[in-house]
């Protein structure tokens, strides 16, 4: 793909004979590049410093997830699923629990319903905390930001560790429930780490959203107005910071979602900065729903009786089910055919779709911004080239 | 909202003559999704209905997936009429027919105006056969750009309409479709294989 | 629309103020450290803790305790194919209930402890061990029985919770065992000595008849 | 949950602890101490007879009257060589200069090697990390490491370079960079080059480092270093400009070109305890951050470290360099650094005087080096901080309010000369210097980024 437009003058001549005209530059980010959050790659074409044309290139990390999942058993895509987004592998995993569950129809205790949304708030948190700081680091605040959050995000993983045995790898969550009860004093440690939280929020605001630089830097700055958006499948805090009230916990009320009571912030222009204080605050409200789903937590079964570990074989059918990840709207698609494997299993990653419209949102900025977009988008390459 | 009935009765009052083009495909599992088999020549102004209708509103098109389906063996009893010796008599037989195969575009359909869906479209390509035109959705969806190229990249499904159809994940040399059900990975390495159960296709079953 | 009311420059100022405060923070109190200076502290690792798999033995012998009867559940439940059994067999050639070979790539394994969850006999477990470093290149990435081989104490150090009820479990599945046993045994006995009484009563009855 | 456990105790149940070797600090004191005296006993081994007493006589002498102690062991060698060895004039002078020359290229070459690992550490600090602590004791010998290592990687020109532009560039911007140094006023009669027109020359040198950034960046054949250089050039022409306008204020009312008579005019204390350093007037502070603001941009320091800017430009015009020569930039950034801060604490902070008149008997030449390094960890607490900014938002600043405000400095310069300072220079100037500030500034950034934003919330 030659991105470059034609040569505007005739062979032979030099180059800048007319004044005028100069020449586009052609700029290849990536896939090796210290801010394009992993091996993505993005070829630009640049008017001096300003972006002509973007086009993203995928799948410098593609290994064909869905394959490997068609040719496995449905348990066994399950430590897969961690490593599409694998910053948020527990709300992957529900994804695809809550996908096969509406395949076979399985029912799901209270107690590990009340687990899931502790467990999916926890990783909206910690994804937030570190997006945070992430984009900091694309506007170049040198890690600052990034440590503190990586400190707070440690202390949600130690959670995740103390229940699922692993920090980011979780592979929690299993058809028809979860895969173990809590380990003793585990609720209070979640309640402790809670508590902690809008302080580490304080700070950070504190820190950034009255800084005069990163003002500079995120106002008015890659939005794109939201119609445009919906049309275009963006889906998320994106989605939300251009104003547009779509969460799918409120919109589908998947698992117990309709049982607490938060609220979702909207934002106006849809820009960087929007999109940075909308996760701010959708922290905060994360936080008021972990406070109630943690005192509610009832005393039961974990896991439906009913649902087979092994030899697991939904009846024919397929079922498309979709959840709200930090990231965006996460979907799984699986077709059924009564074999153990599915015949069809596909993953909607919100990180890809995100993308649709980065070019757009780009054109007409400086290359600098490029970086601070694509942060403010918050990708995972894992699961954008699956 | 999303009931299929009630969108066929849509489609035809909106757009006559598509009772023919869109049928409805009943899901047999318990997830009750059930979707709209599309005549692809009629599809994008099924989806351009769909999308701008008042009542319907889905302008979300939140999935889009390719889906292979192999020829298949159907064996059924058929029932004829046959005449030996003079004397006419029922006779049913077992006869084994092969359906033949196709590539299958899904569309799953939401509307975030008026939160209800999904809608699920279902486009199938005449055959398996290497360029197996399907419509794009692009031009009414923006969100099917990328899948669509996806499923270009990996099924082989050729978008008509397309803006931008490439390939999406793999590179532009690579051979193959390989979500293809039949699609077997070249042995790039040429070492000896590892006797695992997995190798040995024993794997998960 | 509202202006942001101050100064141009103290949004940076604050800034610097929380950089400041967590400078000398980090000097007063170690706990906001967000690392540590590794092979001299070490973080304690929660009891649930994973990364790969081992096998338990019970008893001494780290060949003959294995719990591990080679039914390959594991392996073929692996999804990342990392899992190779080889059944032993018998000096007659039959199947035997114990592996021959047991290998585990943990270059392949992702220690999703799947196999961990479906084996039936609670033979294979997750480690917490990470210390898998090595300053050479020879050093094989496919770890053999032996060195998979830990016993049932080490199980019960790492992991005392869950190995206390494995091990509840398991007594009590033995105990199952033994009183199904020793039910049948008493149940073969007493048909037996059924048997044994009819057969004592039965030359007398043509007599009767 | 966190929990640490302090390393004397024993590793936790089932670990195979490997065999670290325990940390001995005492070891690399005792490896200095020995290169001390061996070094010390060649030397000894080198010097004639005569030389022990003079040299002596010398250390004794310095001993004494710290403040001047470089000046009296320099006349110390300098005696023994043209006694013991009988050196003439033409050779004593340039042995003098020799002298000075050694002397200011060791200090700051340790003053590098120090605010390499101070940099790091600070900044680790900040982000609550430990920072580099295993070469040595606290770490301090990682600048050794990081030598050694920069030393023995590959040294790569790359396919289409131009090969002697880019082996020359590195030297190109260190050569200004050690030229700076010759310039400062350290104390009391410890300037290396004492130059009429040091203000000048100084910025003559400022403005060949563009040059050197431009080769390097043009020789690399690498779009990104191209990218890096033209914003290095953009930049510094933008940024010498208010860095010019705030020493011509300083110039005005020293009356002199010289840094040294500039840091002189500086001295004495008003009520007392209040030095007479020009920052503590309205004009000198203005002036002052005005200066600092430039120094930063003109040395590359975040957050106008857009020439290397990682996000975007990789390394910029440092990208395909390794090996010796990315560290000879590294030295020349620091040493610029360094060179530009010498040149605001003489300007601003009264060079080498001290605060209170209670601390003069603490030698000047220390108070230069505080105030210097005082700058340069501000420097790296404002890294450790600020995001970067973008290329336009920096131009506008320089061109829209930074270079209006140096003209303001300059009138209020010399408004302070007219009204001669007191509480009128201070009613009079003090509304000039920060009218830009009030404004300009404001204006600067778009209505948008002023704008206070609230957020709704939806129940729904």
């Amino acid at each position: 793909m030659n991105l470059t437009r034609a040569a505007p003058w005739p062979a032979g001549t030099a180059p800048f004979a007319d004044p005028g005209e100069t020449e586009l530059l052609e700029l290849s980010l990536g896939p090796q590049h210290p801010s394009t959050h992993g091996v993505f790659r993005m070829n630009a074409l640049l008017d001096g410093e300003t972006v002509v044309r973007l086009q993203p290139v995928f799948g410098y990390l593609h290994r064909n997830h869905e394959q490997l999942a068609e040719r496995m058993s449905y348990l066994a895509s399950m430590p897969f699923t961690d490593r599409l987004d694998y910053f948020c592998s527990l709300t992957n995993n529900w994804a695809y629990a809550l996908t096969v569950e509406k395949l076979a129809g399985l029912e799901v205790p209270e107690r590990a319903e009340y687990l899931r949304v502790i467990l999916a708030e926890l990783t909206r948190l910690q994804n937030h905390t570190v997006f945070l700081g992430f984009l900091l680091g694309d506007m170049g605040a040198w890690g600052s930001v990034l440590m503190y959050g990586f400190r707070q995000r440690d202390a949600v993983l130690d959670l995740f560790e103390a229940l699922t045995g692993s920090r980011m790898m979780c592979d929690y969550l299993r058809f028809g429930g979860c895969r173990c009860d809590l380990p003793p004093g585990w609720a209070a440690a979640a309640r402790l780490v809670v508590d902690s939280y809008p302080g580490f929020l304080d700070e950070m605001e504190q820190l950034l959203t009255e800084n005069e630089i990163l003002r500079a830097r995120t106002m008015g700055i890659g939005g794109v107005e939201a119609k445009r958006l919906v049309n275009a499948g963006v889906s998320g805090p994106l989605l939300r910071a251009a104003g547009l009230s779509h969460d799918l916990r409120k919109v589908d009320r998947y698992g117990i979602y309709d049982r607490f009571s938060f609220r979702i912030p909207l934002g106006e222009k849809g820009d960087v900065y929007d999109r940075l204080m909308i996760r701010l605050l959708e922290m905060r409200e994360s936080l008021n729903i972990l406070d109630s789903a943690l005192r509610d937590l009832p005393e039961g079964p974990v896991i439906n009786p009913q649902a087979k570990l092994r030899n697991f074989r939904p009846p024919a059918g397929e079922a498309y089910g979709r959840i709200e990840s930090p990231k965006g709207e996460l979907g799984f698609y699986l077709i059924s055919d009564q074999s153990p494997q599915p015949y069809r299993y596909r993953v909607r990653p919100p990180s890809l779709i995100n993308l649709t419209l980065l070019e757009e949102m780009c054109v007409g900025a400086k290359i600098a911004d490029v970086m601070v977009i694509l942060g403010s988008i918050d990708i995972v390459l894992g699961e954008v080239d699956r | 909202m999303t009931d299929p009935d009630r969108l066929l009765s849509l489609l035809e009052a909106g757009l006559p003559g598509s009772a023919g083009r869109v049928r409805r495909w009943t899901n047999p599992g318990p997830s009750g999704q059930d979707a709209l088999l599309v005549d692809p020549d009629a599809a994008l102004e099924v989806a351009l209905f769909l999308r701008d209708h008042p009542e319907l509103q889905l302008d979300y098109c939140s999935n889009v997936t390719g889906v292979d389906w192999l020829p298949r063996e159907v064996t059924e009893s058929v029932t004829t009429t046959e005449t030996v010796g003079g004397e006419t008599k029922e006779v049913t037989k077992k006869v084994t027919r092969t359906e033949p195969g196709y590539l299958e575009a899904v569309y799953h359909l939401y509307s975030v105006a008026l939160r209800h869906g999904p809608v699920i479209l279902r486009l199938r390509a005449a055959g398996r056969e290497a360029p197996a035109p399907l419509p794009s959705l692009t031009p009414v969806w923006r969100s099917a750009e990328f899948q669509e190229r996806e499923i270009f990249d990996l099924y082989g499904i050729s978008f008509s309409g397309h803006p931008d159809l490439r390939r999406l994940l793999l590179w532009d040399e690579f051979e193959g479709h390989p979500m293809r059900k039949d699609y077997v990975a070249p042995d790039e390495d040429g070492l000896p294989a590892i006797e695992t159960a997995a190798a040995k296709g024993e794997a998960n079953r | 629309m509202r202006k942001l009311k101050q100064l141009p420059g103290v949004g940076l100022l604050k800034g610097m103020l929380v950089t400041g405060r967590n400078f000398f923070g980090s000097y007063r109190n170690p706990r906001r450290l967000v690392t540590v200076s590794y092979p001299e502290q070490r973080l304690l690792l929660p009891e649930s803790s994973r990364n790969f798999p081992f096998l338990v033995y019970d008893g001494n012998d780290s060949v003959e305790g294995l719990r591990c009867v080679a039914c390959k559940t594991c392996e073929r439940e692996c999804p990342s194919g990392a899992i190779r059994i080889v059944q032993a067999r018998d000096e007659n050639g039959r199947p035997a209930k114990h592996p021959e070979r047991f290998e585990i790539g943990i270059d392949a394994c992702m220690g999703c402890q799947i196999c961990a969850e479906v084996c039936p006999f609670d033979a294979i477990k997750m480690d917490s061990d990470y210390e898998h470093a090595a300053t050479g290149r020879t050093r094989p990435m496919v770890h053999n029985k032996l060195r998979l081989a830990k016993s049932n104490t080490y199980y019960h150090r790492i992991k005392p919770r869950e190995a206390a009820e494995v091990d509840a479990r398991l007594e009590m599945e033995r105990f199952r065992k033994e009183e199904a046993r020793r039910k049948r045994e008493e149940a073969a006995r007493m048909k037996k000595e059924a048997a044994a009484k009819a057969a004592a009563a039965k030359p007398e009855a043509p007599e009767n008849s | 949950m966190a929990v640490t456990i302090p390393s004397d105790a024993a590793p936790p149940p089932g670990r195979t602890s490997l065999a670290f070797p325990a940390r001995r600090p005492g070891l690399t004191l005792a490896a200095a101490a020995g290169v001390l005296v061996v070094g010390t006993t060649l030397l000894v081994l080198l010097l004639d007879r005569k030389a022990p007493g003079i040299l002596t006589g010398a250390v004794v002498e310095a001993l004494a009257h710290p403040a001047t102690a470089p000046l009296i062991l320099k006349a110390g060698v300098l005696g023994w060589l043209a006694e013991g060895w009988g050196l003439g004039e033409p050779w004593l002078g340039l042995a003098s200069i020799s002298l000075s020359l050694f002397t200011i290229v060791a200090v700051f070459m340790g003053l590098f090697a120090l605010t390499s690992i101070v940099e790091r550490k600070v900044l680790a600090r900040i982000q609550n990390r430990y920072g580099p602590n295993r070469a040595g004791l606290w770490g301090l010998l990682q600048p050794v490491a990081d030598g050694i290592k920069m030393l023995t990687k590959e040294d790569i020109v790359p396919a289409g370079g131009d090969r002697w532009m880019h082996l020359l560039a590195p030297v190109m911007l260190a050569v200004p960079a050690f030229l700076v140094l010759a310039l400062l006023p350290y104390g009391p009669g410890m300037t290396v080059v004492e130059l009429g027109v040091g203000i000048l020359f100084f910025f003559a040198l400022g403005a060949s480092a563009e040059v050197a950034v431009f080769m390097a960046g043009w020789s690399s054949n690498n779009k990104y270093s191209l990218l890096g250089a033209m914003r290095a050039i953009a930049q510094m022409i933008s940024y010498e400009m208010p860095l010019l306008l705030a020493a011509l204020a300083v110039v005005m009312l020293a009356g002199t070109l010289s840094p040294t008579l500039m840091v002189e005019a500086q001295a004495g204390h008003a009520f007392g305890f209040v030095p007479q350093w020009f920052v503590f007037t309205p004009w000198g502070l203005v002036g002052f951050v005005l200066f600092f603001i430039a120094a930063l941009a003109e040395s590359n320091r975040s957050p106008f470290d857009l020439p290397e800017g990682e996000s975007e430009l990789v390394a910029g015009h440092m990208t395909e360099y390794s090996g010796f020569r990315y560290a000879v930039f590294f030295l020349a950034e620091y040493i610029g650094l360094f060179g530009i801060c010498g040149f605001a604490v003489a300007l601003f902070l009264g060079g080498w005087h001290a605060p209170l008149p209670v601390l003069d008997f603490i030698p000047g030449y220390l108070w230069f080096f505080l105030k210097l390094y005082g700058l340069v960890l501000l420097a790296i607490w404002i890294r450790g901080t600020m995001p970067r900014v973008r290329i336009d938002q920096l131009l506008a600043f320089s061109w829209l309010f930074l270079i209006p405000t140096g003209f303001c400095v300059l009138a209020g310069a010399a408004l302070w000369h007219f009204t001669g300072g007191g509480w009128l220079g201070w009613l009079v100037v003090t509304p000039v210097v920060t009218a830009p500030y009030f404004l300009l500034l404001p204006r600067l950034q778009s209505a948008e980024a002023n704008a206070l934003r609230t957020y709704r919330f939806s129940e729904e």
